[in-house]
């Protein structure tokens, strides 16, 4: 059990009052609050003792060389990873799987090679590689999703064969909850020879993660979903491979010796660090990485998973409302996504948000998922540490004044 | 904070729950489709013009009330109307919906004549910043159909 | 003149002493220091009004949005671009030049096309070029320095002709001091056909800048070294040249629409922001351009002029030291790098920060620039709005000691 | 803070205005470069191995006093020893030069037959931790050259 009323002290935002109603921030998934220790943190790297990392023989810079590689040894220990080296810091989920997709990709993949990815995709996995595809050639295939939101692997001979040569699948739908089963995936990739990538930038946040484990190569995230800072983001992946793959991005930091006509690269990770790196936000980062560590990955899973079930209960009360993600918590993570017919999601967002209640409503990045669902929009509440039964209490209350307000029961008629 | 009886008042509710002009045209000569990627919402104008004139207008798609009852309202307010008459309506009308246009003082919809008729309605939409690119889709397409129309 | 005591009230780090000694943190040129205002403004927005941007339709993320898109338009102000869309936040001035040469050279370089640059040039603005040569065939070549420390350009036809398809040079050499003439460089590039970008990471900080009047096509700069934050950069651009240039990286807010196997792209400037943007970065970005601009940036240049004047001055008293740079303020910003025979950067840049000194030595990122003025190393002195002349004193009198210490009058024996 | 006197050592000065062994080897079988690209230093380490024993050595290149201080000594401290024993020499120094090696006694230069001799003076380098690499290119080109000696 975590120790919620302590945690909820820790941001300060959650006591905000909107219209005379404590604010319910129900918009995790996409980008999560701050605790004050993350924010003290940066703000010191930034006042007391600043100076840029890897650069200056003098104190100050030392100091912040030390905390930015502190910072990449706190999240080599977050992963389990089996060296800090194995850590790229980058701007986003986005920046990184952009990273890997041109360093490995770019130069790897061959008209006729498969790039296998899921229909759950995140815009984020999915339009990095229509441009490597445009640009070598190779082609996009899709796992499908079953009738209860689940990845569809009844027949894996369908999408494994050799002509696959990378699988970068999302480690958590950011939609649907669904959690696939990495493992298992990851052991089909391997067996027709493809590298694989996870993009975890809803999973890493929500539930315990051991790299040397999970059996996939490279993994991806952002610092904003897991109360860290904007600006800062992971590629986590095998040293041997991280070796192996090709810098996207050229500049000062990443290079070895620089000549007229040509250069030699750094080892990892500096190799994919070009220029002056986020380093006060990765030191936020680390900071939120400690947070999360001292409450435990294990109770936020749990956590999660306990307000899901309440979610999911309560949202049953709403008449009419269909949940889009499995029924149940098996392998689901903290977002629930629904539609209410005859309500559209934008409107539902606007009479939440005038009851304090914050949600996402539209495709969530996710259009291709949408299409397969056969739905224009939805409607999303998410839930991180400081989440409580209230905040879903408050949901429900507002989904019923949005229902008294715009849900007509005569059909829409035609004049 | 804005209230939400300004943002859906009882007329956009009506022209939401019993849009008006919801039809295919069986006869058109113009027409475009419009969507706003932000949240979903698409909507496709279908116009005959005649002589000039506007003489039938279809507004299709799916979307939230404010875009819906937008396009219900428009279809009404530019029927039948010259071509240069909806020109000046559109502008009339995106003029209201811009921050800026909160000023204008012949929106006043208690005003005799108020020229944009029940579409004043929409002002409130104004207080909800993120809902006026709902509002302001249908005339966005309209605008397009027209262009292409007149380019064409 | 501009109003040191209270400008450096608002940089509490300057009042720090290191044993005793006040600091004189002389290395702005590498990361500049950071006012009380944008370091507070980061803190509100990630503490009481933290959501992301561009996505939710409920107050706190509109907020953020308006926020975000307030501090593009005052960096499009600060330039005095022709519009806020031409402004393109990235991570960096590297992750802008890297930009610039993927989403414009990757397409349109051939075998036998030239990019032209020059012998001075930061590393980041040489490596992104010799990947982007790598992948197109194209060729580089480079201007030379003249023995006074400027841009060659006495014979302008050995450089430009109709092979040069793009000219990326920087706008003031974070070595020399060196500020070209970028009007007379961008005409030449214009009637050979050449697209300009200027790699602004040192000018932007230190001088007036007008895109509209400058003659180059694009501008890159970094937040960090001009009293913003890390994590945040700049590309600006023509706006009809960013709607023909393809966007690098993909992801969620760069698309217009998405489906399984294509997608197309949002206007710019989102075209070129993929995933969830360093939005808390861009707004600290936007209250270090008010402070700049509250000063005056004709100040500035003018404070950095008196200031660079002064150490010229001064490192005169130094017995057998030389300046790298333009022996005069003509064309010439607040940096500084000079060379003690006899004694080593390295050895240098230790004892001075023994005495509360903060400079930079090595190559500083120019490995090809000291190579042509064979240096394997240099110290360099950098200033900004807070640096005083009581810094430039104490660098001096720490030089002193460093000679006593290091330099021997005997030359250097082999047994 | 520490301070300068125990960086700048009077051993070390003296190495570094006089350094031994500077000289290419007119005789080599072994030998190796290598480089600190963030400050510029550059070191050439040339070995003449006979017998399983370093007959000679060339240092050359140029860079800080640290680094051309540890070069210098490095190469009196290897001269005319076995290889196994120049292992273990590399692997004491190295020790001595991390962060975590200031606890080891047999460092002490006071201490009778301290085996690291000059070198021990270089101790200090580890309160600046920018410097350790300085002191240890020199050894970590030594290595190179017998990684490759021994490997051909
Ligand atoms: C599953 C998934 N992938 C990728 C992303 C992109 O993350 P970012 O915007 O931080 O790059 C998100 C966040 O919206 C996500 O939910
Ligand atoms: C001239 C010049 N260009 C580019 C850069 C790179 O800037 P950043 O490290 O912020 O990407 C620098 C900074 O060191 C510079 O001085």
């Amino acid at each position: 059990m975590i120790d919620q009323a302590r945690i909820r002290s820790d941001f300060p935002i959650l006591d905000w009052e909107i219209d005379g109603r404590p604010m319910a921030f129900l918009d995790s998934a996409c980008s999560s609050q701050k605790p004050a220790q993350v924010i003290d943190a940066m703000m010191d790297a930034l006042r007391d003792s600043y100076a840029n990392v890897h650069r200056g023989a003098y104190t100050l810079s030392q100091e912040a060389t030390e905390a930015y590689e502190g910072a990449r040894r706190k999240v080599a220990r977050f992963l389990n990873a089996a060296a800090p080296e194995e850590v790229v810091f980058t701007r986003s989920t986005t920046a990184a799987i952009n990273l890997f997709a041109y360093g490995w990709g770019l130069g790897n993949l061959k008209p006729g090679d498969r790039v296998l990815i899921s229909v759950m995709e995140h815009h984020s996995n999915i339009v990095p590689w229509h441009i490597i595809a445009r640009h070598t050639g190779a082609e996009l295939s899709f796992l499908d999703i079953t009738g209860d939101y689940r990845i569809d692997l009844e027949k894996p001979e369908d999408y494994f064969d050799e002509r696959v040569k990378i699988v970068s699948l999302s480690g958590m739908s950011n939609v649907l909850g669904t959690m696939p089963p990495i493992g298992e995936i990851a052991r089909l990739a391997r067996e027709v020879g493809a590298v694989m990538l996870v993009d975890g930038a809803q999973m890493v946040p929500h539930s315990p993660v051991d790299v040397q484990e999970m059996g996939t190569d490279f993994l991806a995230f952002s610092g904003h979903k897991m109360l860290g800072p904007t600006g800062i983001g992971v590629l986590w992946g095998r040293r041997e491979l991280l070796e192996k793959m090709e810098p996207m991005e050229g500049g000062d930091e990443m290079i070895r010796e620089v000549r007229l006509f040509e250069s030699t690269w750094a080892p990892v990770p500096q190799k994919f660090e070009a220029g002056t790196p986020p380093f006060v936000e990765a030191i936020g980062l680390g900071v939120a990485v400690d947070y999360l560590s001292e409450i435990g990955m294990d109770q936020i899973l749990e956590h999660d998973r306990k307000l899901t079930s309440y979610a999911l209960r309560r949202l049953e009360e709403v008449p009419g409302l269909s949940i889009q993600g499995p029924a149940n918590t098996i392998d689901r993570g903290g977002v629930v996504s629904f539609d209410i017919p005859g309500i559209h999601a934008h409107d539902i967002a606007t009479i939440l948000d005038q009851h304090g209640v914050a949600v996402r409503a539209g495709h969530h990045c996710a259009q291709p998922l949408m299409r397969r669902l056969g739905l224009a929009a939805a409607t999303r509440a998410s839930f991180h540490v400081y989440t409580s039964e209230a905040d879903i209490d408050a949901l429900v209350d507002a989904l019923g004044v949005a229902r008294r307000l715009l849900a007509s029961t005569e059909a829409v008629t035609v004049r | 904070m804005a209230s939400l009886e300004e943002l859906y008042r009882e007329v956009i509710l009506d022209h939401y729950r019993s849009p008006r002009n919801r039809r295919v045209l069986e006869r058109s000569n113009a027409g475009a489709d419009g969507s706003n990627p932000l949240c979903g919402d698409e909507v496709r104008v279908d116009l005959l013009i005649e002589a000039g004139v506007i003489t039938d207008i279809g507004v299709t798609g799916h979307g939230c009330s404010i875009s819906q009852a937008s396009g219900s309202m428009m279809g009404d307010a530019v029927k039948a109307k010259a071509l240069d008459e909806v020109c000046r309506l559109t502008d009339r009308f995106k003029g209201m919906m811009s921050i800026e246009g909160a000023a204008d003082p012949g929106l006043d919809p208690e005003r005799p004549g108020a020229v944009l008729g029940d579409l004043e309605a929409l002002q409130g939409v104004r207080k909800f910043p993120v809902r006026i690119k709902c509002a302001d889709l249908p005339w966005t397409t309209l605008e397009e159909a027209l262009g292409i129309y007149e380019s064409g």
